[in-house]
């Protein structure tokens, strides 16, 4: 990371003005209801950083996601400098969830959400068709270039089979692997979109030591040499402090911490509501 | 003067339209049970409602088999044959589909449509019976500006204001209605909990039906007989009143049926002779449409907060 | 698998007849229908054209229903719309029949369109009602003749001599008509199948699978149905309009409910989704429905009226042991055979 | 708490195979005794048939086409090989299923409601109806008319196990009851459930994946992988097992790993 970095308190604000972050968000809220899930958060994220959002269940963490990529509408406001989300520098506040994922917003989901019924090439085929795809009659007929882009689509996924190591379930039904595998499926279906940020909604959730291990190989190079920017929600401390560069404490909807993920661990304040070990 | 006419005549349409709608009522009711509880989309429910207007008829004469039951036993009979014929369908059919594609159930109501269908034709054709003068009420409700419900429709209004109170104290208040609620939400999640999906799926289905089959009959009688079709527009106009109410929402269904009831009734007295014989039964579906677009849970259907 | 063979580019191993032998039974098996008129009698052959142009049909309901998910109970206004509007074309214009069908596609895709638009809000059930709704309300616009200059007239009667395109090539045979028919099948079939290969299938499958999971991953949802209704009904269109043709009268009761009811069981008794499915589902249930009436003619004369009870019996009872239709039925008993002696 | 000397296991599986659909193999030769009063420990990574194993205890397997096709189950020495879940219910055995399957429709109280049927009747006790369910929960008091699927995770991880609760079980399954919990949650949840089981004497089966967390809890613990057990033993004795150790902390022992990955490259096979 550049040394760019300010060094400022547990509770300052976003690291990055969000309209200049990479993924960001200005004073957003949502609510359902009686119930307030994120309430005025702030962030930015820079690009190619490797961000931790913790907090305990409820805290807003996937709503916040969510109203990041825009499944949620965040509360409209008054002030037009308010509930404002920031992509790669653009204001993306009105952009449809799609428009969002075509100009680079990649996630993974932690109820996985893949199509269970289809095998893994088809998983990752179908979101790849989004990046390309022919025409209307040139897929109908088949031939000419709509032949050639299939193929190269094709090229293309096997490829990301391949990196993620995924051979042997190739023609496998999604639904038929076990959870360590699906949660490859499932980050190998948001790479097949060439994402620049990557929301990672507990993609380690359920896995075992060593899947927990591969699965951090496989972002770890994807975040150092493909630059690719990683926001991840994770309860794994021990993950937390050991791959992020700084890390975001959500509780009831509000960011109570944020900074170097060490700093932020040792803070009495998060041990408290998070981890619950005294000292 | 000739303003209290057009006054006296909306409100006969209106009243009129009041006691279809109830008598859509109920077999909307019927469906969106089925629905609330086991998630089965019955396309079956109007062709059900014929079955049953058509069966005192069959009982109380001797059009098929001299059966000469009295005709008051014959309307009694069918309303338990409701009830068995609910039975009969979980045991027999609904059974073998628990747990499988929602598309699999669907084409087995819809096969149930063609076998009522064969039944319905091999029976009595398409042609209109009249019923028995005995079962008819012969008396009115008279109303203000010499306005009269007739007996059926005030019978339909009583029993659906009946039923929609008893069913909704049943899901609120008792054991047995959260039950049978929880088992529609997650059927393997009650099924760890002791809850038998094949005895939920029963009750389910008689109470269902025996609804159904009060309101069928009582569709007859506010025709003074019974024929085909009008059940077939009301298999769909049913759909839409449960639509219009929330798919899965009883009282929702009761007020959305008596929408459509009304709907229908002052489109075809006002508009049919302005724009083509029938306007007065699409123009709820039309309604229909322009709701789904504004309002996607209906009336008062349960908006599901999306989750990923 | 057979071994010994392998794909030397992704091309090829997209390909449709990817290995030898299925190329060889491609091969031998193309020329049967062709041969068929030549071999049947005309009442036969009128079935099987039949069937053709129900497989056209199907074909586009599984686009929508079996692609793209979307449970749509209009497919009888669809081929109404097709089968009234190619008929309009006929009789106004005259431009031949299969600048007319087409244009009955046409119209019936902008119907379809407009018929998906409450997708926009709505899924799943809703859907499947709000299209009920339109099919009632397509109905009673045809059969209203105050729109008769619209529509043509609830009864059109279509002449049983057509040119294919103007007045070349006339078709007035059931042979012709049976040509037509399979011409039709087989190009819609290869149509689906290059649906369900390329992109836009893998769209339609994503939508129908993960709704919201497509949306976050940049799958236009909306959009992506409306091009399946769009797709789909344009299929149902043709086929509306070769059904016009094939049966010389339009009556809208053709048209009902029960069509639809039909071309459900067609596809889902084959298999939702496949285009084999389809072509089964369709040649099951009509030499079926064929067969129960010679039965029961037989055994109880009058009884006829029961036809549709015993049809709906035997689906019933099938669905009861094989709820995912035929195709997987086959696929389970290739599984079996394939593993056999060993249970697994 | 141990079962009285004589007395039979609650559970007992005797070398059980289970098969999905009657073609997918999913549990080969499985051993395993649950005694009274015990808590039971099955470890293992994903996919290794510890979901299939409570599974086939409850019955509910069945219903996804799973089948014991040989040796057996027992259940307080009764063989109840293949039983359904209806009988299994009404003889005390509650499962919890993976994934926190709240009644989402439905309120709170009413997801507790229905765990007062058993066997048909309506239980009834000394107590009010959800007074055992507040004893260990009490956060589900001021919840009571919220729709379940508005609650976080936490809370509806603790919904079902006071719903399973007040379904009085002598044996209760739980699936994966740490899935996705703030790890503070962990910890609380399964403090609660080791307290339930010395005060209501309710013997429970525990598969998991947070390995630390529940052998701390347990008697014994069986780890499984490929479907079969791999390892056993007292859970005690089976914390100190280099193999656990390693498989859950990975190969350094007590140090955590991950931080390697950031300066580890993987050789780049494509591109």
């Amino acid at each position: 990371m550049a040394g760019t970095r300010q060094t400022t308190g547990l509770r300052a604000g976003p690291h990055v003005p969000p309209e200049r972050a990479a993924l960001g968000c200005r004073e957003v809220t949502k609510t359902f209801g009686a119930i307030t899930a994120v309430d005025g958060v702030s962030i930015g994220i820079e690009d190619g950083e490797w961000v931790s959002i913790v907090g305990p269940n409820g805290a807003g963490k996937t709503t916040l996601l969510n109203v990041l990529n825009g499944f949620y509408d965040p509360d409209s406001t008054d002030d037009p400098d308010t509930g404002r989300i920031f992509l790669g520098g653009e204001d993306v506040t009105d952009a449809k969830t799609h428009d969002r994922a075509r100009a680079g917003l990649g996630r993974t989901f932690q109820g996985l959400e893949l199509y269970e019924e289809e095998d893994v090439i088809e998983n990752v085929m179908a979101i790849r068709a989004v990046r390309e795809h022919p025409g209307l009659l040139s897929a109908l007929t088949y031939l000419g270039p709509g032949r050639q882009l299939e193929a190269e689509n094709m090229r293309r996924v096997e490829e990301i089979i391949d990196y993620l190591e995924l051979w042997e379930h190739r023609h496998s039904t999604v639904a038929s692997l076990p959870l360590g595998i699906q949660r490859r499926v499932d980050l190998a279906r948001t790479l097949a979109l060439e994402p620049d940020v990557v929301l990672l909604d507990e993609a380690m959730s359920g896995l075992t030591y060593d899947e927990k291990y591969d699965m951090f190989r496989f972002l770890a190079d994807l975040n150092e040499q493909e630059g690719l920017t990683m926001v991840m929600i994770e309860h794994d401390l021990e993950v937390v402090t050991d791959v992020s560069e700084r890390m975001i404490v959500l509780h009831q909807g509000s960011v109570i911490a944020r900074g170097d993920p060490d700093a932020v661990v040792a803070d009495p304040e998060v041990r408290r509501i998070y981890t619950g070990v005294d000292e | 003067m000739s303003d209290v006419v057009d006054v006296a005549t909306g409100l006969e349409f209106f009243i009129t339209g009041l006691g279809k709608g109830s008598v859509y009522a109920l077999i909307a009711v019927g469906f969106a049970l089925i629905y609330k509880v086991t998630g089965v989309l019955n396309f079956a429910q109007g062709w059900f409602a014929a079955l049953f207007g058509l069966l005192p008829v069959v009982l109380s004469t001797s059009l098929v088999v001299s059966f000469e039951i009295s005709p008051l036993v014959a309307v009694a009979i069918t309303v338990f044959a409701g009830l068995l014929l609910g039975l009969v369908l979980e045991f027999g059919i609904f059974r073998f589909f628990i747990g499988e594609p929602v598309l699999s159930v669907i084409v087995v109501t819809l096969a149930l449509v063609a076998s009522i269908e064969g039944i319905v034709q091999y029976l009595v054709g398409p042609g209109y019976r009249a019923y028995p003068e005995a079962v008819l009420p012969d008396w009115t409700v008279p109303l203000a500006l010499g306005v009269e419900l007739q007996g059926p429709f005030a019978l339909a209004i009583v029993f659906a204001v009946a039923t929609v109170a008893a069913l909704m104290a049943f899901f609120r208040y008792t054991v047995m209605g959260s039950i049978l609620r929880a088992a529609a939400s997650d059927q393997q999640a009650a099924m760890v909990l002791g809850v038998s999906i094949e005895r939920t799926i029963v009750v389910a289905w008689a109470i269902s039906l025996t609804i159904t089959s009060i309101g069928g009959v009582l569709f007859a009688m506010s025709t003074s007989g019974w024929s085909f079709a009008p059940y077939t527009n009301i298999g769909i106009l049913v759909f839409a009143a449960v639509v219009l109410g929330g798919i899965d929402s009883i009282p929702g269904a009761f007020i959305g049926a008596i929408t459509i009831g009304v709907i229908e009734e002052l489109g075809t007295g006002y508009l049919d002779p302005v724009v083509a014989p029938g306007f007065g039964t699409v123009l709820p579906m039309l309604f229909l449409l322009v709701i789904i677009l504004v309002l996607p849970y209906g009336l008062f259907g349960t908006e599901r907060i999306e989750r990923l | 698998m057979p071994c010994g063979e392998y794909f030397t580019s992704y091309v090829s191993r997209m390909g449709l007849v990817r290995w030898r032998t299925e190329r060889v039974a491609f091969l031998l098996a193309l020329p049967i229908p062709f041969a068929l008129p030549a071999l049947l009698d005309t009442g036969t052959l009128s079935v099987i054209t039949q069937i053709y142009i129900f497989i056209v049909a199907v074909l586009g309901l599984n686009v929508i229903l079996g692609y793209a998910g979307e449970i749509v109970l209009a497919q009888g206004a669809f081929m109404a719309i097709g089968a009234y509007s190619s008929a309009r074309v006929i009789t106004t214009l005259g431009p031949g029949l299969l600048p007319a069908v087409f244009v009955g596609g046409l119209v019936t895709a902008v119907a379809a369109v407009l018929f998906g638009l409450p997708s926009w809000r709505v899924k799943g059930f809703y859907i499947a009602i709000s299209t009920l709704a339109l099919q009632f309300i397509t109905e009673w616009f045809i059969n209203a003749r105050e729109f008769s200059g619209i529509h043509g007239g609830p009864q059109t009667t279509l002449p049983s001599e057509i040119g294919l395109v103007g007045g070349a090539v006339p078709i007035s045979s059931i042979q012709d008509t049976y040509y037509l028919a399979l011409v039709a099948a087989a190009l819609f079939a290869l149509v689906s199948l290059n649906i369900s290969r390329t992109g836009i299938g893998r769209r339609f499958r994503a939508v129908k699978e993960n709704d919201l999971s497509s949306a976050v991953l940049g799958i236009d949802v909306f959009r992506t149905k409306l091009l399946a209704y769009a797709v789909g009904g344009f299929m149902v269109g043709v086929a509306g309009g070769l059904f016009g043709f094939y049966i010389g009268t339009l009556n809208v009761g053709q048209f009902g409910v029960s069509l639809t009811l039909e071309h459900y069981l067609m596809l889902l008794l084959g298999g939702v989704g496949r285009v084999w499915g389809a072509i089964i589902g369709v040649s099951t249930v009509v030499f079926l429905q064929d067969e129960l009436r010679t039965i029961i003619q037989e055994v109880a004369q009058g009884a006829t009226a029961l036809e549709p009870l015993f049809f709906g019996a035997v689906i019933i009872v099938y669905l009861a042991l094989e709820p995912k239709g035929i195709i997987a039925g086959l696929g389970q008993l290739k599984e079996y055979l394939r593993s056999w002696p060993y249970a697994y | 708490m141990r079962g009285a000397e004589g007395e039979p296991p609650v559970v007992a599986l005797d070398n059980a195979e289970i098969v999905y659909d009657r073609h997918f193999l999913a549990v080969q030769g499985v051993s395993l005794e649950a005694h009274r009063g015990e808590i039971v420990a099955l470890l293992g990574p994903n996919g290794a048939g510890k979901s299939t194993i409570l599974k086939m205890i409850s019955g509910i397997g069945q219903t996804e086409r799973g089948e014991v096709t040989r040796g057996s189950v027992s259940f307080e020495g009764d063989d109840v090989t293949n039983a359904k879940t209806t009988p299994m219910v009404d003889r005390g055995v509650t499962h919890i299923l993976e994934g926190r399957r709240v009644f989402e429709d439905l309120t709170v109280e009413e997801n507790l409601r229905c765990g007062l049927y058993r066997g048909g009747r309506r239980l009834r006790s000394k107590k009010s109806d959800y007074e055992l369910a507040f004893e260990y929960f009490p956060q589900l008091e001021d919840l009571l008319d919220v729709n379940a699927g508005y609650t976080s995770g936490g809370e509806q991880q603790m919904l079902v196990i006071a719903r399973a609760l007040i379904h009085r079980p002598n044996l209760l399954l739980l699936d994966e009851p740490s899935l996705g919990l703030a790890p503070k949650l962990v910890e609380d949840i399964f403090e609660t459930m080791r307290e339930i089981n010395k005060n209501e004497d309710i013997t429970m089966i525990v598969a998991d994946q947070n390995a630390k967390e529940t052998l701390e809890i347990a008697d014994h613990g069986y780890v499984l992988e490929g479907g079969q057990i791999e390892l056993s033993g007292p859970a005690d004795e089976l914390v100190d097992r280099e193999e656990i150790k390693e498989f859950y902390l990975g190969a350094g022992g007590d140090e955590s790993q991950y931080s390697e990955v950031r300066h580890y490259k993987i050789r780049k096979r494509y591109n």
